[in-house]
């Protein structure tokens, strides 16, 4: 028996379904992606009940518009319809009509990966990335956010200097650095030293929470918080205008000190050089004089280091307090913080943001890729004569299209609106 | 079928072929650094030299299976900076198993991230940070002497009895005491071997025909020891008498160090009583804390590299002295990658910045009892970039600082959120 | 009754040898493809466990063969290079040896034969689901040849080891490359099992009912079902742990972890989702690794027992029951991660649930053989080993299934001596009684049958000498993935049985090599044979030996079970499903 | 030679059982290989347990193993004609259901202990109240050890006179202790043969494990989840004490490791 020549039997079968072999192999195929986004949405449901409570952002927090979703459902509904009115011609053989709905499918689908794209764009826009170094979002206001925050800055900082060091600074590079200065004076030291010399846990928290807040704040309409940042801004720039004062006669006293200075200098001068000629060249009255002069000297010299020391220590609070004041200032000045305000993309405090960014662009992700594969396998069809004998293709397409619509409506709701 | 019985020889020979017995490696990252520092650009050491340094540290020191050490009396802990029973329960094959007898003790626990010559790059050694420690250098970090000064016994006993929390040293607190001695007697040894290396390659880099002698065969070693012996029996005075000649190796080299190890427990840091105001529960613990306090962000200049939320993040591009010693002396700069990766590839490790302690997180590499941190403050960590406190700070001002710290990590904003445990129902 | 469009099943092909043997989309030769490299995977994978073994009876001693490849300090392995070998080892032995085997390389040469069809219902697709084993293959190959010499946090891969750098240094590019690899496999599962699905419901031959199935085919089925619905669960598993090492994503990883001097500031995520993602797929992979051993052993049994199998209806439905069971049963693997232990209560009585159907099995097999007349060749020796391995793999089964005793014996030996018993005793023994049996249809010619009994004399014999012991080291508490358990006071006792479980283990290595040279010899000396050489039923029997393209030189119609041995109405001692016409 | 074939099946359960039985009697050379002595409580019934499953599947072991062995007893091999039997659903239904009955019985049999060793923490009285016994130490492991936190004085976590100690752990004899174990870097599993104790430690998770040493004595601690490379190193040692030794160890140590001068004895 040489096998391999033996004669070609064309084998019947029996089939346990009255369906076609690729319609089965479709069903089981969809039935295992089924499984696979029960795991992702499994997944999705166990960390989100998993953070701690009331800690998952609201849409708002996360710029996350729920009409937009909801029109991009109402656009993948409408796609199901129009494959379905595909199938519907091309079984009854009309080429031409199940092409154009064919193509209004596609553009549906199109459509809707492109609204996906806007909304991902505003996310990132924000900072709002699944990944670790692109992504800005830190989970609690504590000293590693504050520190975050401080890092970046330097880093931002550091890169426009070695800019400065090649070319001149544009005004907008200019701006930008000054207000990054003014962040890493007036917010992230201020916030630092704040909360090292505080002692209670809970003023301790509370200056983090302020310092989340200036930077992006979670509830923009929170009216108690800006009343707080309007007092404690009128408070920063009363003890800066105090500072200044005291600047000023800080000054005015060194400006004394130093034309005194002069005066007594030139009468020392006098005595000395009168000391130096000969040994008893002074008067008892005038070495008394010499004397009393050297000690007033001394001290005049003391206060004046002490008057400089102050004034420089001046010149810093003024400067830490300025900045303050700028910051806050800036944050008042806009709805949505110093990071609406001064465009530094500094990093924003979101509680459980991580997770939630994590999860959205894993589901939304792996949904997308799915739309995507649907608008390949239409891309490829779209050439055919899309006729009787090819319903099957099509009819295959919107099994798996219309599997993708209902991944989607189960999406919508789950990460929009709960 | 018959290509069975070939097969199967093969694979005899493969496993019965034994490998040869391990050796210490050269210290190649210092000559190299000699060559390009002391020696100038073209010039290399004479292959002659480097022989016969490796030589004479065989003969002095032995090999990894068969260690000795110059000048070692049998069985006299009093005279003996190591004892030959330790070195030989230290080294060799791992063989503890077989006969009851404890050996290969350094091989078993420690060869995998110390490496076999004690330079700190044994195959798992890349991946771990910090590095393991390099003994050949001869720095400790946590010990309670001043710095340059070398560790005393008790220090590296600690070490080894507790670890190095928050690295990848363990606690070999499981083993018996005498084997915890045994392998301190073989980082001391290990240590003494490598610094002898550093120093005769320095010395032979500025003076290329030095007036050393180096005495390479085993017999004068043999006599040498033997001669020790019997000026101990006799009653000499000093354990180690000059015996090579004047200019011998052994005792312009090796023994000024062995003298240093014998020392270091004179030089040990008193540490005074804490101020009683610091006890818990005194009415003016605070006071004195607030000036720990403040002392962290004044005089302390803890600041400067803790950073003012003590997380560590002051200053965070600064290396430690096993990188400073080739990459700062030559200096050479991080982003010269290529010139970097010559010297790791000579068996340096790739430089890694020091990051500052994260003082929130609680866990101290030098133990966390007060009288540790203490010691920290006081004498600072040789080999890094921490200072000691010296004349700055009193012992006061350093209590304060210490309880400053300590109390951080008990911070409610320092601890992470965890997950309520299932099991904390009320009883039924 | 044929649909119209198995006409149209157009047959493209590549002309020439590498149409014919490289790029075929024959099951046939696919199935062989599948046959060669599991058994080539599975020589290293044996390798690598012999290293283990090595490491355990002379811990730190120069290591033969790995020690040379892989140079170590003072000869000697690294502790990291332990972990990796037994890492490399589960991970070879269960998704490029048992799994592959079982279902690609028997699946695939058993289910159109066993069922009258002419090839796999897409044979393009099936085609694939071997080249889609490459990438994998390569991307595990290659994770030996990283720095750090591979992936280290075993099989199970639990986060955050797997996941931060630093807490499995050296892992870093190893383990992505592993988890690619992984996806890989699951692509390759999931076309294999959808194509094995629809093949087994739409092109059995005709009369050939569902209940006429032998149990082969019905355990595939059931496998196939496993796979596809099990397997996307590990895959969303594999992508998220993906991101988590590649986009800094933090799925499985909490607040404040400091590994390796680093802290990690990122949280929220859960190292227990994976747990259950993980065994939600690997629990049914359990049984995707041992069902077809069933169902080929009741085959195997049924024929050399002469016999009818002994209540087929109840072992299919046990079968059905074990899948379904599977689902719910996860959790067992889990009684003291952590997982709230009123979840353990509930999977405790899934768990002890699954023990019926697999002990109603047994003493079906008990009972074929009762009063069977039995032949005692190669095959039947091996599956009866595999029933006698399997008895004990099941009965330590009961032991974890026991929570509060599972409190003791969990992650120790005792777990291994049980897997090994299920997987080794079970799943290995079985295969290699595939191997013997179905070589004459594979490839027209005899295994020899004095070298299969020698071979199956020493494999027995030491298979226990090396796995029967576990149990005893599981009992002393002495746990798994340990480098070198002996430094504890409570273990060091452990060390002389160790060695004598090792000693074992190279001779089981050595042994296989009778079986290798069997193989080879027998593909050019081997005794010719005609369709039927054992006398079987089943319609693989009714094809010629090795079947040529397109199966059946006639049309198959069936018209009884396929265990229809010694009837009394009947002259020979067994009744062919679908007579063959007189050639 | 086909008698033998039946023979060396015969061989699994009996050099089985052999080799189970002299364990268990710990005679040369297998001294010391079974089950450690038990010196907990609530680690008995993990024993009984142990033991009755153990019985009943050495029974089935045995008898399965038996039947194995005679059911090719009889075999002359070819010479005979088999059985003609489908299969039997009143013997079906009979192994069908001994097997289920007695794994109902044990998994109703051991909810008890587990919930015992489990779900319930122990519960003391103070004042006529009762409530759960509070964490004596607070177990943290890392890669690759055991830190055992000790609330100190005060008798609170998490306050400036907490102490440490690595690698070692002292307990008292005869009372119900808890254990709070936590990890800071990736799973571990705390496990101490002797105490029949096992936890896996879940990094961001807070668990507790509870014991009631009855015998003094030095014990070891094992890391049973693989952790990293130095998985095989993670030990520990857990000393039980008499009552009033630990008291003196417990006030020593504190005085040790809270010292305001110097002390460097280990």
């Amino acid at each position: 028996m040489t096998d391999t020549q033996h004669q070609h039997v064309e084998l019947s079968y029996e089939p346990a379904l009255p369906i076609p072999r690729g319609k089965l192999c479709l069903w089981l195929f969809l039935s295992t992606e089924i499984m696979f986004f029960a795991g992702l949405i499994g997944s999705y449901i166990v960390l989100r009940f998993g953070v701690p409570e009331g800690a998952w952002p609201t849409p708002k927090q996360v710029y996350l518009v729920e009409w937009i979703g909801a029109f991009n459902t109402f656009v993948l509904i409408c796609s199901s319809v129009t494959v379905v009115l595909a199938l519907e011609a091309a079984k009854q053989n009309q080429a031409g009509l199940a092409k154009r709905w064919f193509v209004l499918t596609f553009l549906l689908g199109s459509v809707f990966l492109g609204i996906k794209a806007y909304e991902y764009t505003q996310k990132f826009e924000h900072g709002i990335y699944p990944m670790r170094p692109r992504s800005k979002i830190y989970d609690k206001a504590n000293p590693y956010y504050v520190s975050a925050v401080g890092s970046y800055v330097a880093g931002e900082i550091a890169k426009l200097q070695v800019e400065t060091g090649r070319t001149e600074l544009t005004g907008m590079d200019q701006e930008r650095l000054e207000h990054l200065r003014a962040v890493q004076t007036g917010l992230v030291n201020w916030t630092a030293e704040e909360v090292a010399l505080e002692e209670n846990p809970y003023a301790q928290s509370s200056q983090l929470e302020t310092f989340a807040y200036v930077i992006s704040p979670l509830d923009p309409d929170n009216s108690q918080a800006h009343e707080f940042l309007v007092s404690q801004k009128s408070e920063v720039e009363k003890q800066k205008d105090g500072f200044i004062l005291e600047q000023k006669a800080k000054d005015q006293r060194s400006q004394e000190i130093n034309e005194e200075l002069v005066e007594l200098n030139e009468a020392y001068a006098a005595l000395e050089a009168k000391a130096e000629a000969g040994e008893a060249a002074l008067t008892a009255a005038e070495s008394e004089a010499f004397a009393k002069l050297a000690t007033q000297r001394t001290e005049l010299y003391e206060e004046l280091t002490a008057v400089d020391a102050s004034r420089a220590k001046l010149t810093q609070e003024i400067e830490t307090y300025t900045a303050r004041a700028d910051v806050l200032e800036a944050t008042l000045s806009s709805h949505h913080g110093l990071n609406e305000a001064w465009h530094l993309g500094l990093p924003i405090m979101i509680p459980s943001g991580n997770t939630w960014a994590n999860t959205y662009f894993l589901l939304t992700g792996f949904h997308a890729v799915h739309v995507f594969i649907g608008l390949l396998a239409f891309a490829l069809v779209m050439p055919m004569k899309l006729i009787a004998t090819h319903a099957h293709l099509v009819e295959n397409l919107g099994l798996y299209w219309h599997f993708v619509d209902l991944v989607w409506i189960f999406l919508f709701p789950l990460l929009y609106l709960f | 079928m018959r290509y069975t019985g070939s097969l199967l020889l093969t694979l005899i020979v493969c496993v019965a072929g034994c490998t040869p017995p391990p050796e210490f490696r050269q210290n190649a990252v210092e000559v190299k650094k000699l060559e390009l520092q002391t020696l100038g650009e073209e010039e290399q050491f004479a292959a002659g030299q480097l022989e016969d340094i490796g030589s004479f540290l065989t003969a002095a020191f032995g090999t990894p299976d068969e260690p000795d050490f110059p000048g070692l009396v049998e069985d006299d802990p009093e005279v003996n900076l190591v004892t030959q029973e330790h070195l030989v329960s230290a080294a060799g094959p791992v063989a503890s198993l077989e006969d009851g007898e404890a050996q290969g003790l350094y091989r078993e626990h420690c060869v995998h991230c110390h490496g076999i010559s004690g330079d700190g790059s044994g195959p798992t050694s890349a991946f771990l940070n910090p590095y393991p420690r390099d003994f050949r250098l001869g720095k400790f970090k946590y010990k309670s002497t001043p710095l340059n000064v070398p560790p005393t016994q008790e220090d590296l006993r600690r070490i080894l009895k507790n670890g190095i929390p928050n690295t990848a040293m363990p606690s070999f607190r499981r083993l018996p005491d005498e084997e915890i001695d045994a392998l301190v007697d073989y980082v001391k040894y290990l240590t003494i071997r490598g610094r002898t290396e550093r120093d005769l390659l320095s010395i032979l880099a500025e003076d290329p025909d030095p007036a050393l002698d180096f005495i390479a065969s085993e017999e004068q070693f043999e006599a040498a020891d033997e001669a020790i012996e019997a000026a101990v029996e006799s009653g000499d005075e000093e354990p180690y008498p000059p015996l090579f000649g004047p200019n011998d190796v052994v005792d312009e080299v090796v023994f000024p160090q062995v003298d240093q190890w014998f020392e270091a427990v004179d030089s040990m840091t008193e540490v005074p009583q804490r101020p009683v105001e610091l006890s818990p529960g005194h009415p003016d613990r605070d006071m004195w804390i607030a000036r720990g306090k403040d002392l962290f962000f004044s005089t302390g200049a803890c600041v400067q590299c803790h950073g003012k939320l003590a997380l560590g993040d002051g200053q965070v591009d600064d290396y430690d002295d096993w990188t400073k010693d080739w990459m700062k002396t030559l200096g050479i700069d991080p982003a010269e990658t290529e010139r970097i990766n010559e010297f790791v590839g000579l068996g340096a490790m790739p430089p890694r910045n020091l990051i500052p302690r994260n003082l929130r997180l609680g866990n101290y590499r030098g133990g966390s009892r007060p009288v540790d941190l203490y010691l920290r403050i006081k004498n600072g960590i040789e080999g890094t970039p921490m200072p000691a406190a010296a004349v700055s700070l009193t012992s006061d001002d350093i209590w304060s600082l210490v309880e400053y710290v300590r109390q951080l990590p008990n911070e409610s904003l320092s601890q992470p959120a965890v997950q309520q445990p299932v099991n904390e129902r009320a009883p039924r | 009754m044929s649909s119209p469009q198995n006409a149209t099943a157009s047959r493209w092909s590549i002309p020439g040898f590498l149409g014919h043997y490289v790029f075929s989309r024959d099951h046939k030769i696919i199935g062989t493809q599948f046959l060669f490299s599991t058994l080539i995977w599975g020589v290293a994978g044996g390798l690598l466990a012999l290293a283990v073994r090595w490491q355990l009876a002379w811990p730190w001693s120069d290591m033969p063969i790995f020690g040379r490849l892989f140079e170590a300090e003072g000869g000697q392995i690294s502790p990291e290079f332990y972990t990796m070998l037994f890492t490399m080892h589960a991970t070879i032995m269960i998704f490029f040896v048992i799994i592959p085997m079982l279902a690609g390389a028997f699946g695939n040469w058993l289910i159109p034969l066993m069922i009258g069809a002419d090839d796999m219902a897409f044979p393009t697709l099936n085609m694939l689901s071997y080249w889609i084993m490459w990438p994998a293959f390569i991307l595990i190959g290659a994770s030996f040849f990283t720095a750090g010499y591979g992936p280290s946090s075993g099989w199970t891969a639990y986060p955050p080891l797997s996941v931060l750098d630093a807490a499995a240094p050296g892992s870093g590019v190893a383990q992505t490359l592993w988890i690619l690899g992984l996806t890989f496999v699951g692509i390759s599962s999931m076309m294999g099992s959808v194509n094995y699905m629809t093949t087994i419901i739409q092109m059995r031959a005709p009369g050939m009912t569902m209940m006429r199935l032998p149990m082969t085919i019905w355990s595939m089925f059931i496998t196939a079902i496993l796979q596809a619905f099990a397997l996307p669960v590990l895959t969303a598993g594999l992508f998220m742990q993906l991101s988590d090492r590649v986009f800094g994503t933090g799925f499985f990883l909490p607040e404040g972890l400091a590994a390796n001097n680093g802290i990690q500031v990122a949280g929220g995520g859960q190292p227990l989702l994976w747990q259950h993602l993980f065994w939600f797929y690997s629990h049914p992979a359990v049984y995707i690794m041992i069902l077809p051993a069933m169902g080929m052993v009741s085959d195997i049994l049924a024929c050399f027992s002469r016999k009818p199998l002994f209540g087929y209806k109840p072992m299919v439905y046990s079968i059905c029951a074990i899948a379904g069971l599977g689902f719910i049963v996860w959790g067992h693997h889990m009684f003291i991660s952590g997982m709230d232990p009123i979840l353990g209560v509930s999977f405790m009585i899934s768990t002890m649930l699954i023990a019926l159907p697999s002990g109603v099995k047994t003493f079906n097999w008990l009972a074929t053989l009762w009063r069977g007349n039995v032949q005692f060749t190669t095959p039947l020796l091996f599956s009866v080993g595999f029933l006698s391995m399997f008895i004990i793999g099941g009965l330590s089964g009961i032991f974890m299934a026991a929570t509060p005793v599972d409190i003791y014996i969990h992650d120790t030996y005792f777990i291994v001596a049980h897997f090994h018993y299920v997987l080794f005793g079970g799943s290995i023994l079985a295969l290699l009684g595939a191997i013997y049996f179905w070589y004459p249809k594979m490839f027209g010619r005899m295994m020899s049958e004095r070298l299969g009994k020698v071979h199956f004399f020493l494999t027995f014999i030491l298979t226990n000498m090396v796995f029967y012991p576990m149990h005893i080291l599981g009992a002393a508490g002495f746990p798994r993935r340990y480098a070198d358990p002996y430094h504890f006071q409570a273990f060091a006792d452990l060390l002389p049985i160790n060695q004598v479980m090792t000693v074992s283990a190279i001779l089981l290595g050595f042994t296989q090599i009778i079986f290798a040279a069997n193989f080879v010899g027998s593909l050019f000396f081997g005794k010719k044979v005609g369709r039927n050489p054992w006398q079987a039923n089943t319609l693989e029997w009714a094809a010629p030996s090795p079947p040529g393209h397109g199966n059946f030189d006639f049309q198959p119609v069936v018209c009884r079970g396929p265990y229809e041995y010694s009837c009394p109405d009947a002259d020979v001692d067994f009744l062919p499903q679908a007579e063959t016409p007189p050639a | 030679m086909n008698r033998v074939w039946s023979l060396l099946f015969l061989l699994v359960p009996i050099l089985g059982t052999l080799l189970i039985v002299w364990a268990i009697f710990g005679a040369w050379p297998l001294a010391g290989l079974w089950l450690p002595e038990n010196v907990n409580e609530y680690g008995g019934v993990i024993d009984h347990l142990f033991n009755l499953i153990l019985w009943i599947t050495g029974v089935i072991f045995i008898g399965t193993g038996a039947i194995l062995a005679l059911t090719m007893w009889p075999a002359k091999g070819g010479s005979r004609r088999a059985a003609y039997v489908h299969g039997n659903h009143t013997l079906e239904i009979i192994w069908a259901v001994i097997p289920a009955g007695i794994l109902v019985f044990l998994s109703i049999y051991q909810l008890n202990a587990w919930a015992e060793n489990k779900m319930d923490r122990p519960v003391e009285v103070v004042d006529g109240e009762e409530r759960l016994v509070p964490p004596s130490v607070r177990v943290v492991a890392r890669q690759f050890d055991w830190d055992f936190f000790y609330p100190g004085p005060d008798g609170k976590f998490d306050t400036v006179d907490d102490f440490m100690v690595t690698g070692e752990v002292h307990v008292p004899k005869n009372q119900p202790v808890v254990f709070q174990i936590e990890s800071s870097d990736v799973l571990h599993s705390f496990f101490v043969p002797s105490l029949r104790v096992k936890q896996d430690i879940v990094p961001g998770m807070k668990q507790f494990v509870w014991f009631e040493a009855n015998k003094a004595g030095r014990y070891e601690i094992a890391c049973t989840e693989l952790c990293g490379w130095g998985h095989y190193k993670m030990g520990a040692v857990l000393e039980v004490q008499e009552e009033e030794d630990y008291a003196v160890w417990l006030q020593e140590t504190t005085a040790k490791c809270l010292a305001i001068s110097q002390s460097f004895e280990e």
